[in-house]
Formats: structure tokens, C-alpha cells, sequence
């Protein structure tokens, strides 16, 4: 059950919003908690006097000092197993791993520990805690600074996976995500960062698990997730050039996934196409695609469901390889464009 | 009480003779819950595995007893004498908790490997080498945050301290001077890797230098010595001093696991440890006579049939509950 | 490009195969690529004197020696690290991880480096390595011994990941793993370990990426993995007294998946069943049930297209609660049935 | 040489004149492309990211040198010094892997974090802090199996020495006596993390004593001091001594990677530290005079501006080229 907190915070939106940036948004979303409640504590690598490698927590240390911004060594196993203990024992810690790549030295931390203490337990415990991580390619950081790992997590139970495409979804998500009482792996995108959007200056909070839809259209559902959301609205803006309106879906929270809004789009238009940057293969476009098929809309679909997603390959280094490797604008225009003529 | 005094001195100066002897009573516990474990599985009354710590009551009990109500307990696979040594102990629930009845520690979903009792903070057994040491790293910082007095006690085992893990939680506890006290239990085998072959060098507790914190070697079969010990590093976490490494050097007698051939040790050898029986070695620096602890063993082992049939008795857990506690 | 040493062995099957455990098989084919190459070697713990927690390396201390079989301290990214090394400087190792849970431990030197060296050195290199692994439950272990991991891996290209169902395509499948020339992650099944079947006795390999009929039938086409390949056989059987007859098809490698056969089949039946013990939720059987529908098969399909998996909860210890949380034969017969009978 | 002699006569042991100036040369080579790398940013004629080793000049240089063409290198992400004081290094396929040119070390597909010169068994920097340790286990065990005479020489930071991976690998190169040299680059700083806060230790090498091998500490902007500690480690490890730790001590004069306004530190202690200039050192121990000098660094920039139009001459991968390298 979400913390007592949240009865505090209003549901989205209260008024006096104006623009801010995608990390912007997480700071404030930081600041805002951690002024009401000396619970909330951060820690992760160069967050302190650096501000993080990509500025998210610029400041905090000068407002809330180092007991509460908290410097760690190159520990990621030690930044999760600190998270663990201290949401077990009543604070609500929010860490941040510097690349989503590194998590990779955390998964037993988060997957044997976090995600099954609370079930092992007999529903005793709870491990209420926040791992903040950016994930993505386009910043030419090459293949072990450009992981796209949502499916991973997605595929924990014990875990809630939080994938926001903008600062409004941002602030309003990592407040319920402080306070939703279980682990939740909270994935922002380095090319967002600086993308900016309104958001309301006071504190509130978006619940977990519900999807949203970014675009309304006729002709065909795209489930699209972080980066991708900008792309398809660009597409869709694009494709409305040519008569064709396509909705646009955010899940926003991939785990626990809100199926409904994309079940009943689909149910409409009859056709369905899934963005997202991480490689196809393996990856969370199969569980919107199976929930789709599985689903009464099936009997709905008068085309193939489709996934656009990453090449099956590491993130390379070469600027136009690396654009190669994940779908663009273009791409999504071209596969919309077929799936709604029929051209495949 | 002459003996008494002779052979332990700071018995006297903590315990009066009564608690000393809940003490043994503790152990005589413990070794009959290991007893009755490895009995239930011969049997085929428990599935899953057990890792049992008969020979290592010493470490268990003469930890728990140096802390405090209120600290926080962090275990590890061979677990089951210290979730009994600790704080307000349900041996019912311990039993019921290793036969996966809903009456259990954890309603039956944890087993041997996870038995918990939070209420108590004892925040459970794990079943990963190492699982608990990152942890205790955060136990630690919320001590310090919510400027409480506890302190956090990890347990874990010669192998564990070979894992990153192990690297990891010492050098923050150390950096932040965490309330956390670590304790390797050195029972000379991480299943068939013995110490030797798995470390180059003497004591595992030299590792402490590493990270600029105490460390310490204690003899694991003498309840008082290892008391001692982690009063001292207890105390001086709670004092702001930091952490401290303890290495307590004992021995498992049983296989390490359900099956075990032991094809990596000799019997001499475990012969020759089962010579220092943590529980007679307390039982003769008490005095006990070994009439008295024919008495005491057989109140002990009374005790854990009771445990078997209140298990026994308890209902399964409800397929229909399956799905609760995975979430919030 | 596999391994010259692949030349030397027979495309199977080779004569006088007799009957032999899973494990068993594991061991043959172990101990005859040792003897026949002095570049394998086995690394992992108590894989020495002790054998291997289920017995898979029984033995082969005695006969190779402890240079050739090597006990580690409990130091699973150091196992995945030793394999790299040796793998990139000419060595064939074969790793143990002795419950797949702990791979948790080494996904940074598997994800990060194993699987990308060969690309970002722009195919320069190769990490020829196999790292073996039971996954699974059914055993009592509980919720940190017996996870299903396998889809993390098809998630990350550069690895390749097969995950038998019989002892005779563990034996083949291991040899062609061991020559492959790119890290394989090699996936057993606890339950199956003492399963026996006919195996020939001289070396012999099954290339990746193959799929296989496993029966063949008319109503419905079953695709099941590990574990669930007995299942699915056993519930085929159950249903033809019925008079329902289903395909059932083992991909045995899942990464690279070769989906001929499973699109071929769907054709055929017009059903597809997914049957995996991961949980369902961002599993396996999401990149099943898309290829399929991404396919010309989606107009084959008389019904949806479903997916049978693990419950999304950690494994209980319970027994009762055990067996509820996985597919068993009877949820398999029900599932088919109901996709045949078009009760859905 | 009177003046030579006098200040290095471990100089006149082991190499001519000739080949120390070589030294010197490799240095202001590593010097001009690090600073080439750093105007090429500026420009925004690179992407990505990089991290400049400009100050450590003579680890690189030093460390190099005292190893056999034959040896393995791991090396890390601030590891284009290391990269260019290797054995058959190419300037022209270095700038062309950094600008990410098809004719690159890595065919455009690594860039800086990742060059690699495999023909020379160097293999590799490597993006994740620690990374390359683990895989130094392996390439010592085989060069154990395989009977070679080969060493690996893998370098990491300050910072890497706190991931699990260092313990790891650590112990098991230390328990089966693995040729390995393990080379910390103490820097002082792991990108705003001072040594001061994520140690609670004076020297990194102290923690070679919990795997029971060698440790030592050197002066990293002294060429010949890290050469020396290096060689005799590298010996050690050749006749099957064992694993070695040399811990560094060195700056780095720029900033962590491209952005970072060093809010960390001062300017007195950036300041302080570039007195000690490894080049100017080891120029002055050559009696290399100021003039001398000012040729030689011109000569280097001459040879990193070829580099450079080398590269901007080399063809962009081709897109369909993009699957290649996945599988073997
Ligand atoms: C990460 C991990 N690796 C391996 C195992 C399998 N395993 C369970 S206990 C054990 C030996 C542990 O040895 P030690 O830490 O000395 O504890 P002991 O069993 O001797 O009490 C091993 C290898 C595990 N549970 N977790
Ligand atoms: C596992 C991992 N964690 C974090 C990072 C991000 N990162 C890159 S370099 C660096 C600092 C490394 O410090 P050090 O090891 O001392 O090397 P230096 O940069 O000082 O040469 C960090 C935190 C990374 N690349 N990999
Ligand atoms: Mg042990
Ligand atoms: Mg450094």
C-alpha cells in the first residue's frame, strides 16, 4: 500500500505550471521530498558537489548536505544493498546509478534481494526504495554507456519499472515512486534531459500503472515508451500530413503494465505498432504485442502487429551507426504508413 | 559458585549464573532444532535444503547475547542458530516456517534459507553468499540517519568473503563509520573449498586492515570469547566508532548441505573438532554436571518435538493466498 | 565462424547411442571435448572433488587434474571474467554457475564485455566461452535458487543462448556450444537432470539454431522450452486420447531462435500455444508469440495466440504453492484445449 | 652522458641514451594527442565522450616498457596513453578509431572508451570501471595452461580498487599464482570522488596484504620509478611468483571527461601537481635541454596532425556494415 505521505499530495495537476526540463523535473521532484520528509535521502556516484553525471541532482548537496546527498565509491552492488537496507528499516532512499549499464553490477542486489524480500518474508517486510537510472544511446557513449534494460526488470516480479518521456510525467512519477512502498527501477533517457514541458511548481503525484494516451487517432495504435514518445508524436504529426492519424500510447509505468487503454485503442483501429529503443529481440515489445493477441482485440486486428525497435546489435561508436541502430522519426513514419495500408 | 568464577570471570560480571545458563540452555536448543531438522528431511517430511549448524551454537549464541534489543540482525544460509539465539525467538514459528506451513516465520514462502522474524529485526537468513553484506551497508546509514542507538549484526561465512560484495559493504561502512558489526563465520569450508586453498593469506580477519577498520580473530567453539568480542565491536559502533571485522573460527560437523559426500575433508578431522564441542566446553566452564545436561538436552529436545507438532498441526498456506506479499 | 574442431566431429547422429541421464550427457560430452582438446577447461565452484552441486562434473577432477578443473572461491563475476580472458587469448573454457540465480552476479562481464568485445573491437576479437547454468524450480530451493532467466540473455545480441530439453541435444548442443566461437550461455534444468534418453556414445554435435518437432500434429502448435518439453509430450499424449492432436516444438536454441519451423507450423495448425516456466510477464513467449504474429502466419490464425508461464511471483517455498506457481502438465491439457475448442 | 649517469644510472643499465629518449618521444607523442583529442572536442568534430590522461604520461610510458612484446594489456578508459606506449601502436588507426573512422583500431565501432589493438595482445581499454579486471583471471589462467612466458599487464584507477570485481579478482589471481601485474592508476580523484573520502586507507597497495601478495606505491610522474616497480613485478610474475599490486601516485590535469567544471578541487592543487610534470622530469634526468625539447614536442604535434588528416582522409563505416562483429 503507497505511504501515508501521498493522502498529502494532490492528484495531478495543480495549477501554476510552467516550463521546466525533463531533469529539472527530477530535481524538484528530489528537492520537494526531501524538504517534507527526512526520510527521503539520495545516494549514488557523484551526486554530491558534481550534481551527477548529468546534472540531475545539481544543488541538493549545498541544500541538504552530505548526510542526506550522499557521495558513494564505485560500488554499484553496495549503492543497491544500501537502498535495500535502509527502505527495510524505515527511510526512503533514492539512489542513482550513474549509466543504466552499470546496473548490470546490481541485478542480484535488486532481483534476488529487493524484488523477493517482501514475498519471502511472508508479506512482513517491504523494501520501499528508488533506483533512478539514465538508459539510452545518442550521446555517442558507445556500447557500455547506451543499454536500453527495462524488459530485464520488467520480468521481476517484486519490481515496478517507471519509464517517463516527459518532465510533467516525471515530477508527478518519482513522487508516487518515493512513495509507492515496493522497489521501483525508475528509467529516464539522456536525450530527454534537456527537452523541456510544462510542470506544476507545487508537489503532486501521477499513481503508477496507468497508461496514457500521448495522441488520439483513428488509423493505428503505437505503443511507444521514453525516447520514443517524442518520435512518434514528430511521426504522427507528420502522417496526419498525409490523412493518416495514428494514436499514440505511453505506458508509462512498463511494470505493472496498464493494458487497457492500448487494448481498447487497438479495438478501434484495428492496428498496432510498437516503439521502443532497447533490441527487439527479448525485449518489452513482446509483452505489449502477446497482451494484444492474447486479448479480445485480436479479434479486432486487420493487420500483423508490428514491433520498431533497436538492431540486434550493441550500440555503436560512429555517429551514423549509432543512429542506425534505433528507430528514428522516419522509421516509424515508414512502418506506420504500411501497417495502415496494408502494404507488408 | 568457585569453578564458576575460576574459568570465567566476565560471567560474573555480566551474568548472574541463571542467565549464564539460558545461555547453554540457548545452544542445547539450537543443536536439537539441527537434530530434529536433519531427522525431518532423512525422513522425507521436509523437501527443498537445509544447511545445518551443529558445532557452530557457539558462534550464534555468544553473538546474539552481546546485543542489544532493538539491534538489527542480518543472516545468512546457515542460519538457523542464530534466528533461534535471537531476540523474542519462536521456536513454533522457526519449525512451522522450515516445514512451509502458513503458521511459519514467513507463512510457509521462505524456508530454511529466508527464515526472518522483522518484528524483532532480525531481517532473515538469505540465501545468496554474500546477499546480506550490501545490505548492511544500508541498515547501517538509517541507523545513523535516524540517529537511533542500534546496531546492525551481518553474519556470513568464510565463502562470502570472497565475493564483491564482501569489498564493497566493508570500504563504505568503513568511510561512513558505520554501526555495523561483521561476522565471518570461519567454519573452515565454503561447501568443499577449504580456507586454505581459497585464501593466500593467514586470518581472514587481516582483511580488515584493508579498509583502515578492527579486526579480529576468536576461538568460534567458546561462547564467552566470541561474546566478548562482539560486545566490544558492538559497542564501539555504537559509540560512532565504526565497524569491526570479526572472524570467528569454528567448524561445521554435518555435510554442508541435504547431500554431501564430504569427499573434501577427513573424519580425523572432523573428529578431532568434534572434540571441542562448543556446549560441553560452556556446559564444564559452568559447572553443569553431566547429569544436569542430560536434563537440560532432553528439556531442549521436549521442547523442539513440541515445535514439530505445532507445525504439524498448522494449516498449509492457501493456494489462493499464492499471490499475496509480492507487492506492497 | 564455429571452430575447426567442429570439422572433426560427426553431424549426429552417430551409431551405438544407449540410454543416459541429462547430467550423464553433460559429463560425456565434457569429458570427451577435454580429451580431445587441450583448450577446454572447466572453471566454477565445487566442480572439483565435490563434483558440482548436481553432479554434472563427477569424476573429471580425477581424470583431468585440478589445472583442467578448477575450483573458485564463490566469486561468480570472476568465474564469468576467467572465461573471457582465457575465451579472448585462446582457450575453450566451460564455466559453471551452479544455480542460475548467482549469474546475477556476473551480468556486467557477460553483458558488458563478453557479449560486445567482438563488436565494439570491430570484429577483431572473440569470446568463445560457455557459461553452463540450471535454472528452475520444482526442487524446494525456494525463490533465490530457482530462477528462469533465459530471457535476459536472448535480450543482449552477441550471446547465444541454448537451453535443451533431452540428453541426447544436450550432448550435441554442448559440443556445438564449445566450438561455437561466441559466448554461449548454456541453460539446464534442475528437474531434468536425471531424466534419461538415448544417447550416442562418440562425440557429436547439434548445431545452434535449429528448432525441432518434437511431435508432430494437426490442431494446435505448442512451442515449449526446458523443462516444459516433457510437459508439453506428456500433455500431447493426454489430449490425443481426446482426439486433439498437438505439435510440439523445442526451439533448444533460443538465441539466435530459428522460427521457421514454429511459422511453418502455425500455418499448418492455426493455433500457437507458448509454454515457458519464466514468469509470463515480459518473458520468452512474448518474442514467440511475435514472431508469429509479425509473420505471414497472422493469417493463418483461427484463435489467439496465448502464453502458459510461470505466475508473476517469486518462487514459494511451499510445495503446494511450489507447483501452483509454474505450468504443469494439467494446465498445459486445459490451455490447449481450450484454444482447439475455441473456448477462449 | 655525465649528466645522465649521475641522475639515472638504472637508465644506462638497461637502455642507450637512444632508446630513453624514445621514452621521452612517446610521452609528448601521447601529450600531443591527448591535447589534440581535447581541441578536436572543442571543436565538436568528435562525439561521445573522453577521458584525458594528460600528467600521467609516465605510468603509461613507464608501465609499457617494462613489459615484453608477447604480454597482454587490459587497460582502462582513460587509456589512450596506454594505448600509445604499447607494443606496434598506430597513431593514424588510434585518431581514426577516436574519430570513428572505418580505418580505426575498432572500425569506428569503439571509440575512445574501447580501442583495442589486438594483433598486439592488447586488448583493450575498457568502458566500465573495473571491467577489465575480472578478465585478467582468465588471461592469466591461460597463459598458465598454455605454458607461455607471457604477463598481463591490466591498469585500472583509484576508483576501480572499490568495485567488487578488484576483490575478486585479486584473490583468485593471489590464490593460483597468475602472472598478472595489476597497475592502479592513483590519480588521486575517481571523477569527483577524492582518494581522501572513498578510502579509509593511506595507500591503495596496503590492500595487496589481504590477498597475501606484493604491494608498492611509486611516484606515477616518475618514469623510471614506475618502469622499475613494474619490471620487477612483471619478473616476479614471469617465473611464477604471482600477482603483484603497484599503486601509481599521479594527476590528472584536465577534467574527469569532456564536461566537468572540477568544483572538487582547487586550482592551487591542479597547479601544485603540474610542477611535477612527467615530461619535464624525465627530459631533465635525460639533460634534454629546453630547446631540445621544444623540437622533439613539435616533432610530436607534426606526427598527430598526420594522424588527423590520416583519419579525416579514412572513410565513415558503411551503414551496411552495421550487423558485422555481432557473431563469430
Ligand atoms: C552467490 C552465491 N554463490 C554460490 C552459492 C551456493 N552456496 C550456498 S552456501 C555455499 C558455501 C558458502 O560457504 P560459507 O560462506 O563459508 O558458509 P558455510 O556454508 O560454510 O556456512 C555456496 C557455494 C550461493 N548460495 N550464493
Ligand atoms: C561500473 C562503472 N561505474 C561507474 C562508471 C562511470 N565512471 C567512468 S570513469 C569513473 C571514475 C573512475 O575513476 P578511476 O577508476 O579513479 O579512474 P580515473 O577516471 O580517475 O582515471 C566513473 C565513476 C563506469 N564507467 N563504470
Ligand atoms: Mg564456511
Ligand atoms: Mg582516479
Amino acid at each position: 500500500m503507497p505511504d501515508a505521505m501521498l493522502d498529502r499530495l494532490p492528484l495531478a495537476p495543480p495549477p501554476g505550471s510552467r516550463e521546466i526540463t525533463y531533469v529539472e523535473a527530477v530535481r524538484e521532484a528530489l528537492r520537494q521530498a526531501m524538504a517534507a520528509d527526512p526520510r527521503v535521502f539520495l545516494i549514488g556516484e557523484d551526486i554530491g558537489v558534481y550534481g551527477g553525471a548529468f546534472g540531475a541532482t545539481a544543488g541538493l548537496v549545498q541544500e541538504f548536505g552530505e548526510q542526506r546527498v550522499i557521495d558513494t565509491p564505485i560500488s554499484e552492488a553496495g549503492i543497491a544493498g544500501a537502498c535495500i537496507g535502509a527502505g527495510l528499516t524505515g527511510m526512503r532512499p533514492v539512489g542513482e546509478i550513474q549509466f543504466m549499464d552499470f546496473v548490470t553490477l546490481s541485478m542480484e542486489q535488486l532481483v534476488l534481494q529487493a524484488a523477493k524480500i517482501r514475498f519471502m518474508f511472508g508479506g512482513k517486510a517491504s523494501v520501499p526504495m528508488v533506483l533512478r537510472m539514465p538508459g539510452g544511446s545518442g550521446t555517442g557513449a558507445a556500447a557500455q554507456h547506451s543499454e536500453s534494460l527495462e524488459n530485464w526488470f520488467v520480468h521481476v516480479p517484486g519490481l515496478k519499472v517507471v519509464m517517463p518521456s516527459t518532465p510533467y510525467d516525471v515530477k508527478g512519477l518519482l513522487f508516487a515512486a518515493i512513495y509507492d512502498g515496493n522497489p521501483v527501477i525508475f528509467i529516464e533517457h539522456k536525450l530527454l534531459y534537456k527537452t523541456r514541458g510544462p510542470v506544476p511548481e507545487a508537489p503532486y503525484y501521477l499513481p503508477l500503472g496507468r497508461s496514457e494516451v500521448k495522441r488520439a487517432g483513428r488509423d493505428l495504435t503505437v505503443v511507444a515508451t521514453s525516447n520514443m514518445v517524442p518520435r512518434a508524436l514528430e511521426a504522427a504529426q507528420r502522417l496526419a500530413g498525409e490523412g493518416i492519424e495514428i494514436e499514440v500510447i505511453d505506458p508509462r509505468t512498463l511494470s505493472p503494465l496498464d493494458d487497457e487503454p492500448i487494448l481498447a485503442s487497438v479495438k478501434k483501429t484495428g492496428r498496432a505498432l510498437v516503439v521502443h529503443e532497447a533490441v527487439k529481440t527479448g525485449g518489452f515489445g513482446g509483452e505489449v504485442v502477446s497482451r494484444i493477441v492474447e486479448s479480445e482485440a485480436f479479434d479486432y486486428l486487420e493487420a500483423p502487429v508490428r514491433r520498431l525497435a533497436g538492431l540486434d546489435i550493441p550500440i555503436p561508436y560512429n555517429r551514423t551507426l549509432e543512429a542506425h541502430a534505433v528507430p528514428q522519426v522516419e522509421n516509424i513514419v515508414t512502418e506506420a504508413r504500411k501497417l495502415v495500408r496494408g502494404e507488408y | 559458585m568457585q569453578a564458576f568464577e575460576k574459568t570465567h570471570p566476565l560471567l560474573v560480571a555480566d551474568w548472574s549464573e541463571a542467565q549464564a545458563r539460558e545461555k547453554l540452555e540457548r545452544m542445547l536448543l539450537i543443536r536439537a532444532f539441527e537434530e530434529k531438522a536433519e531427522e525431518l528431511f532423512a525422513l522425507g517430511r521436509v523437501h527443498g535444503t537445509m544447511h545445518l549448524s551443529i558445532g557452530q551454537e557457539a558462534t550464534a549464541v555468544g553473538a546474539a547475547s552481546a546485543m542489544r534489543r532493538g539491534d538489527y540482525l542480518l543472516n545468512h544460509h546457515r542460519g538457523h542458530g542464530h534466528c533461534l539465539a535471537w531476540f523474542d525467538s519462536d521456536v513454533d514459528a522457526m519449525m512451522a516456517e522450515f516445514m512451509g506451513k502458513e503458521t511459519g516465520y514467513c507463512r510457509g514462502r521462505g524456508g530454511s534459507m529466508h527464515i526472518a522474524n522483522v518484528e524483532a529485526n532480525n531481517l532473515g537468513a538469505n540465501g545468496i553468499v554474500a546477499g546480506g553484506l550490501p545490505i548492511a551497508v544500508g541498515v547501517g546509514l538509517s541507523i545513523k540517519m535516524r540517529r537511533t542507538e542500534q546496531v546492525c549484526l551481518v553474519v556470513f561465512g568464510d565463502g562470502a568473503a570472497n565475493e564483491g560484495a564482501f569489498h564493497e559493504s566493508l570500504n563504505m561502512a568503513s568511510i561512513w563509520d558505520l554501526p555495523v558489526v561483521y561476522l565471518c563465520e570461519n567454519n573452515q569450508y565454503a561447501m568443499s573449498m577449504p580456507v586454505s586453498k581459497a585464501f593466500n593469506i593467514e586470518r581472514i580477519s587481516d582483511r580488515a586492515a584493508a579498509y583502515g577498520i578492527p579486526g579480529v580473530t576468536v576461538d568460534g567453539n567458546d561462547l564467552m570469547a566470541v561474546y566478548t568480542a562482539v560486545r566490544e565491536a558492538a559497542e564501539r559502533a555504537r559509540s560512532g566508532g565504526g565497524p569491526t571485522l570479526i572472524e570467528s573460527l569454528t567448524y561445521r560437523w554435518r555435510g554442508h548441505s541435504k547431500s554431501d559426500k564430504q569427499a573434501y575433508r577427513t573424519r580425523e578431522e572432523v573428529k578431532a573438532w568434534q572434540q571441542r564441542d562448543p556446549i560441553l566446553r560452556f556446559a564444564a566452564a559452568l559447572g553443569v554436571s553431566e547429569a544436569e545436561l542430560e536434563q537440560l538436552r532432553a528439556a531442549a529436545q521436549a521442547r523442539i518435538e513440541q515445535a514439530v507438532a505445532f507445525a504439524e498441526a498448522s494449516p498449509e498456506p492457501a493456494v489462493e493466498s499464492i499471490f499475496e506479499g509480492v507487492y506492497a
